[in-house]
């Protein structure tokens, strides 16, 4: 056997390394030549096309189901109805107590719909067009029901039950209080009360809609799912168990994926049937989810209504406490939820030092699309609702909204910071992000724009959004919702080892959308073994059969700049340590201690002559090893799981450290209305990140962009609304509108870096951005009203027909709101 | 949504009431009718094809007389199934003597769309659906006058 | 995505497009198709055949005439229309044609499938109303000119019969003329608009409004003259998700007036 | 009048032809039948621009095209930008400036920036802005796609 040695080109290692450094994606040469492998790209011979019959009523009874027709053109392969889910499956695991617990939810309508767009039968079939085609030849019979759409109404008398199982519309309910409340409304000289709020359903709309390629081997008993879902960690266990297989009969395989946001996590429904049918026909089946599809039936984002809040305040505008009601629309099933119930728990108090805090919230189930996990999950929501309060709070008391956050924010030297319910933030300096922000937007001259603004007849103001993107999540939070649910901490892999010609190769667990991941975790593993990112091939996408994977392996919910690249780094220190250790022996019993990693090899410290590059240990290892001590233990494959330190939370008072990082992100946006329309132009935008340690600037500032666009379209345009009916008004682009090139405003960047402490490499998740625009315009829209009316911005939501309204009967939102 | 309406027919009630209650003159009012079943007085179905300019929309629809009260007053359920969209109607009618032996109708109806079609937005909709409606009510003027034609 | 099955001809000429449209009760004119396509994506209507105009240079090109008058070819497409030396002797529609849609949706769009699909937030049906254009018709029967307020019928409906075929677009010369519109985002779909004209008599037509433009006359061009003229011009505007019916009706006033307003200045200037 | 017929197309200088049924659109037969897969689609409704093609010199979206109409034609996608895997100067200012993210809406707006930058060299920020109009982005929020394309027009 030939000892092959090849000497490597001396690389030059930045003097502080590459982390840090925004080096080229990888990913990009692939991506800008039309190269990359999207779910819908990859293809099977025989596969046949799945279509999907879907519930024109938002709820009814089926009362009968004739897929005769269909099955008889030539071509159509087989159909699966709800039915024969029922017969072979066992309903997903619920994560709620009851009456949550109690629903019955199969991957296809059983007996009843629940929402317009509900999956009824699945049709497969030789062609895209002929599935369709045969899909209209299913015979479905429906008896309507009446539709709950309000989740106001959904537990009034009378109202529609959508699940007999759990008798009422409600799905989970739970009392979170911290702190001595009655204390600080004795304390307080104002009480600020806001009768009703409204964060509105949307979700992030990713251009790749879902979809999958289901193979099932007979022999083994197996299916290969090539799907873009990303979480295949949770889609496994929910899988699993319905269909009664081990998990390790659900291999998940992506390449590339064209946006997530959360909206990819909870397709399991769908995977179901693909799989079913992959075994009932005995062929492979491609399923592709078309916009319209998406719009009507996969994860909005949560729609939450906050009632009867109450503010104690103290004159000069300091914030003691606050007790609110949180109502949230889960739409028909519960798919992730009810975990958004403890979720928003993780910014309980938001940015602000107020240290009494009573949330009573409320799910229920309403005849809309099932809600899940959209960037910002849960916790956009309640950051929403705390700035709304803010700036309402300082509107009412006549302060300034920049004071009354500097006043109440979160110190530096408060860091780490011990919330009310024992989350922990790790370090930041929120009023000085706040003051780059209003540098960047030019807040001393903002009058003046206001004035030349008002000669012009328009109406300018100006708001803040200040918010957080807590990431890696502790998931023992899960046990407030449900405290027999068996899960908690968080754990991430990867594997790194030197192959046979000395290339080092990387596996992830996670699932990447465009964060870079390959980028990243290459700059980790250089900065280590003294090479270069080009000479780390790290591989694209996920595969569950890599053994780099574990229970909570994926892409989602701002962690892979903690959970990924900690993995990594554990497995690239396992691995420089074996290669140190081999080297020591092929030198001859030279210590670790006395050797080095340094141009693509190791050699001694103080005899650089004495040089092993990695091409040769990888040859000895792997293909030249008679000799070698027998002891040595020396694999160069090493596999690293992180988990961050987290302990069990305590369920009784809702209270422990529900996630690792706190990224935060301070917003300035500068608006102006035409009042005589409502028409409105964001004239002027500013974002401030402080994600801690940055691996690559250029991606977090991308993040920071895409976080940005995606609050702004929400802001504005972008609403799941639903009629009485249970129609949804935006099925599609030609009705939601989405923010397009000449939409988005003027943008300015800052960013400062407040390393954390409790991360490996003081890195912090991040991504979500929090809503941070949609704050920030609404605060802005309410600023731009002050003189005219003094309409308060109660809903997430304005389109320039609501800013109108606001300015034509600015007393029905004066109402909402009392001074005591 | 809600259309509602008042037309005079030039025709006394008794004419106008037998046009109303008719299916076979009936049908003739709808649009784009290919053809038309009558099971019984009060139910009957039809196949038509809703004419849009840019093809047709096909819908299977069956007609059921709820409640009748001649000769002044009817209610009727439509149901109407085309693969791009499926539709709920019910429309109520009242009939009163106008001046000169004319006779007054006040109709009102609740239609409920829904399917492709609702994708394509409620700015398409409901002008289509008022424009369904006056086609309906000139065909119905024609009828009136084609009956009192006859009968006189 | 996926159709409905559908027959297809390429005609090679106006006389062989009739002939094959009035052979085909089911069969629908195939103009640009950036309307007509996308509706047969939701199968929410569906010909039976479709008769490719696209290719038929007759349908084609703007001339001027010595007067002004500029003649238009149903065929053409947006994109020509804005980078045609002839389309400025009525500045107004290279405007408005470059604020419909995008780049691609304008490189394959015409003017004559814009009117005939005449979808309630298209641009040009209440441009075309305003500014007088009449519409050459053809059929079986020869050819017939139809004024656009007689044009427009209904939702996706004209009075381009089955059989018949629009064969040119004729507009009057003139410059003074306006166009306002709210939309969804910026040059995005209208939630209303309106266009005006004030060459000789004042025309406003609204749009987004009703199933057809409105065209109103107002008094004059005085701003309340036309608030008046558009409040009675007896509309019930349809509401949907991003407008309600008031609303509507507000905007197009407001509208209105800023089109009649710019269309007034151009003539004064 | 036919249901299907046999057409020619000429798609990155490779000829192809095929029977297709009239009812095919053109992004489906380019990304089914003749497996180009880098051309994309985001919408149902004509919105999104992931499909975008040159057809003829014409920066078109290819999912409101019958494939039977693209008879004869010439088209580019993607995959034809690039020689020998080497990339344009718009491909690499797209990677310097971070102007992609997950890559799917990027190869339309490859093609309708270079359908720009042909015809406009040195567009103004206004200019790429309204040229990218009908591609749709959900990751980015388009400023450095902005920025990458005037940096590949040298403005």
């Amino acid at each position: 056997m030939s000892n092959t040695v090849v000497t490597p080109e001396k690389v030059a290692v930045p003097q502080k390394g590459w982390a840090g450094q925004s080096v080229p994606r990888k990913e990009d040469k692939r991506l800008v030549q039309g190269e990359g492998v999207f779910v819908d790209d990859v293809k099977r011979h025989g596969m046949g096309y799945v279509f999907f019959v879907r519930s024109p009523y938002a709820h009814a009874h089926i009362t009968s189901i004739d897929v005769s027709r269909a099955e008889a053109i030539k071509g159509v392969y087989g159909t699966l109805t709800g039915e024969e889910v029922a017969a072979v499956t066992d309903p997903f695991f619920q994560l709620s107590t009851p009456p949550g617990a109690h629903l019955k939810d199969y991957a296809l309508a059983v007996g009843k719909v629940r929402y317009v767009g509900e999956a009824v039968v699945a049709v497969v079939a030789e062609t895209r067009e002929l599935a369709r085609d045969a899909s209209e030849l299913v015979e479905v019979e429906y008896e309507p029901l009446d539709a709950v759409t309000d989740a106001r109404r959904a537990q009034d008398g009378g109202a529609p039950i959508l699940h007999d199982d759990s008798g009422s519309n409600l799905m989970w309910e739970g009392v979170y209080e911290w702190g001595d409340l009655d204390a600080a409304f004795a304390e307080a000289d104002k009480v600020v009360s806001i009768k009703e709020l409204h964060f509105h359903r949307f979700n992030s709309t990713p251009l790749e809609t879902d979809g999958a390629l289901v193979e099932f081997n007979r022999g083994t008993g197996q299916w290969t799912i090539h799907t873009n879902n990303q979480f295949p960690g949770f889609a496994a266990i929910m899988m699993g168990p319905a269909m009664r297989v081990g998990l390790d009969k659900l291999r998940f395989v992506t390449q590339d994926i064209g946006g997530g946001f959360g909206n990819k996590i909870t397709s399991h429904p769908q995977l179901v049937v693909c799989c079913l049918l992959a075994r009932k026909l005995n062929r492979p089946v491609q399923w592709t989810e078309w916009r319209t599809d998406f719009h009507l039936s996969m994860s909005h984002g949560n729609e939450r209504w906050f009632h009867d809040t109450e503010v104690a305040v103290k004159s000069d505008g300091t914030l003691l406490g606050f007790r609110t009601k949180a109502l949230d629309d889960a739409g028909a099933w519960l798919r992730y939820e009810p975990l958004g119930g403890v979720i928003w728990a993780q910014v309980t108090p938001g940015m602000y030092r107020w240290r009494h805090i009573r949330l009573e919230f409320t799910q229920v189930a309403t005849n809309k699309a099932p809600v899940s996990p959209n960037r910002g999950y849960s916790r956009m929501q309640h950051l929403w609702f705390t700035e709304r309060v803010i700036d309402i709070v300082a509107h009412e008391l006549g302060l300034d909204p920049v004071e009354v956050r500097k006043r109440n924010y979160i110190r530096a030297e408060d860091m780490p910071y011990e919330t009310p319910n024992g989350c922990v933030y790790d370090s930041g300096d929120y009023a000085r992000m706040l003051d780059v922000a209003l540098d960047l937007i030019g807040h001393d001259g903002i009058d003046a724009r206001k004035a030349e603004a008002a000669g012009r007849g328009k109406l300018l103001g100006l708001g803040i959004g200040s918010t957080l993107d807590s990431g890696t999540n502790n998931f023992g939070q899960s046990r407030m919702i449900n405290p027999e649910l068996q899960f908690s901490g968080n754990n991430e892999v990867a594997t790194v080892k030197l192959d046979i010609f000395g290339e080092i190769v990387v596996t992830l667990g996670t699932t990447p959308q465009g964060q870079g991941h390959e980028t990243t975790a290459a700059q980790v593993v250089a900065d280590i073994l003294q090479c270069s990112p080009d000479d780390v091939h790290v591989r694209a996408g996920h595969d569950s059969y890599w053994n780099s994977h574990a229970g909570f392996s994926g892409t989602y919910a701002s962690q892979f700049a903690v959970t990924g690249l900690s993995a990594v780094k554990g497995a690239t220190e396992m691995l420089a340590a074996e290669i140190k250790k081999l080297a020591g022996a092929v030198f001859g019993g030279v210590p670790a201690e006395a050797l080095e990693l340094a141009d693509g090899g190791v050699r001694i410290a103080d005899n650089p002559e004495a040089f092993l590059p990695f091409v040769a240990c990888g040859a000895i290892i792997n293909a030249n090893n008679a000799g070698l001590p027998e002891d040595l233990g020396v694999t160069l494959n090493c596999r690293y799981v992180y988990r961050p330190p987290f302990q069990v939370p305590d369920v009784e008072r809702k209270f422990g450290n529900l996630t690792l990082t706190y990224a935060a992100q301070v917003h300035v946006a500068v608006v102006e209305i035409d009042p005589e329309t409502g028409y409105y132009d964001i004239v002027d935008y500013a974002a401030v990140d402080d994600c801690g340690r940055r691996i690559h600037p250029q991606i977090v500032e991308g993040q920071v962009m895409g976080a940005t666009a995606q609050a702004l379209g929400a802001a504005v345009h972008e609403v799941f609304e639903y009629d009485e009916d249970g129609n949804l008004l935006t099925p599609n682009f030609y009705d939601y509108h989405v923010p397009h090139a000449m939409d988005v405003p003027p943008l300015r960047t800052g960013s400062i870096e407040s390393p954390s402490p409790f991360t490996p490499l003081g890195t912090k998740g991040m991504g979500e951005g929090g809503g941070a625009g949609i704050h920030a315009v609404c605060a802005a829209v309410q600023d731009a009203l002050r003189g005219h009316g003094d309409a308060i911005v109660w809903d997430s939501s304005n389109p320039y027909h609501r800013v109108w309204e606001m300015l034509q009967h600015p007393e029905t939102t004066r109402e909402l709101v009392e001074v005591r | 949504m809600n259309v509602e309406g008042e037309r005079t027919f030039a025709a006394p009630r008794a004419i106008v009431w037998k046009v109303l209650n008719d299916p076979a003159s009936m049908a003739k009012t709808m649009p784009g009718v290919e053809s038309f079943d009558v099971q019984d007085d009060k139910h009957w179905t039809a196949n038509v094809k809703v004419p849009l300019g840019l093809g047709g929309l096909k819908m299977k629809v069956s007609m059921e007389k709820t409640e009748e009260r001649e000769p002044e007053f009817a209610v009727m359920k439509m149901k109407g199934q085309g693969v791009g969209a499926m539709m709920n109607m019910q429309t109520k009618f009242e009939l009163s003597d106008a001046p000169d032996g004319a006779t007054t109708m006040n109709w009102a109806a609740e239609v409920h769309i829904a399917g492709p079609v609702g994708s394509m937005g409620q700015r398409v909709l409901q002008p289509i659906v008022n424009q369904q409606v006056e086609g309906v009510l000139a065909a119905l003027d024609k009828q009136v006058q084609e009956a009192s034609a006859g009968s006189s | 995505m996926l159709l409905r099955e559908v027959e297809y001809a390429k005609p090679s000429s106006v006389a062989e497009a009739l002939t094959i449209l009035a052979a085909n009760d089911g069969a629908r004119a195939l103009a640009g198709g950036q309307t007509l396509v996308n509706v047969m994506k939701a199968r929410a209507a569906s010909p039976d055949a479709l008769v490719d105009l696209n290719g038929l240079e007759e349908l084609k090109g703007i001339e001027l005439g010595a007067d002004g008058t500029l003649s238009i070819g149903p065929m053409t497409t947006y994109a020509e229309i804005c980078a045609s030396a002839e389309a400025r002797a009525r500045p107004i529609l290279g405007e408005v044609c470059a604020q419909i849609a995008d780049v691609q949706v304008r490189n394959r769009g015409t003017i004559g499938g814009n009117i005939c699909a005449n979808d309630p937030t298209n641009h040009l049906p209440p441009l075309l109303t305003a500014i007088g254009a009449q519409m050459t018709i053809a059929g079986a029967g020869g050819e017939r000119l139809v004024p656009a307020e007689e044009f427009f019928i209904g939702v996706y409906l004209t009075a381009v019969g089955p059989g018949e075929l629009l064969t040119r677009i004729v507009i009057p010369a003139g410059r003074h003329d306006g166009f306002a519109a709210v939309t969804l985002g910026v040059d995005g779909t209208c939630i209303a608009n309106a266009a005006a004209s004030v060459n000789g008599s004042l025309r406003v037509a609204v749009g987004c409004v009703a199933a057809t433009p409105v065209l109103v006359h107002p008094a004059s061009a005085d701003d309340d003259a036309v608030r008046d003229a558009v409040r009675g011009a007896g509309f019930e505007a349809p509401s949907d998700v991003h407008a309600s019916s008031a609303y509507r009706a507000h905007l197009a006033e407001v509208l209105a007036v800023r089109a009649v307003r710019q269309a007034t200045e151009r003539a004064s200037a | 009048m036919e249901s299907s017929r046999a057409i020619t197309v000429t798609i990155n200088d490779v000829e192809y032809e095929r029977e297709v049924e009239a009812r095919k659109l053109l992004i489906h037969f380019i990304r089914d039948d003749l497996d180009l897969t880098g051309s994309h689609i985001g919408c149902d409704t004509g919105n999104c621009g992931a499909c975008s093609v040159i057809v003829d010199g014409v920066l078109l979206k290819s999912c409101m095209l019958l494939a039977v109409q693209a008879d004869g034609a010439t088209i580019e996608t993607v995959e034809g930008l690039s020689e020998s895997g080497e990339l344009t100067p718009l491909q690499q200012a797209f990677s310097d400036h971070h102007a992609l993210q997950c890559g799917y809406c990027t190869p339309g707006m490859l093609m309708s920036a270079t359908a720009l930058l042909r015809s406009n060299p040195n567009p103004s920020e206004a200019e790429v802005r309204k040229a990218l109009q009908g591609n749709i982005c959900r990751c980015t929020g388009y400023w450095n796609i902005i920025e990458a394309v005037k940096a590949a027009g040298g403005a």
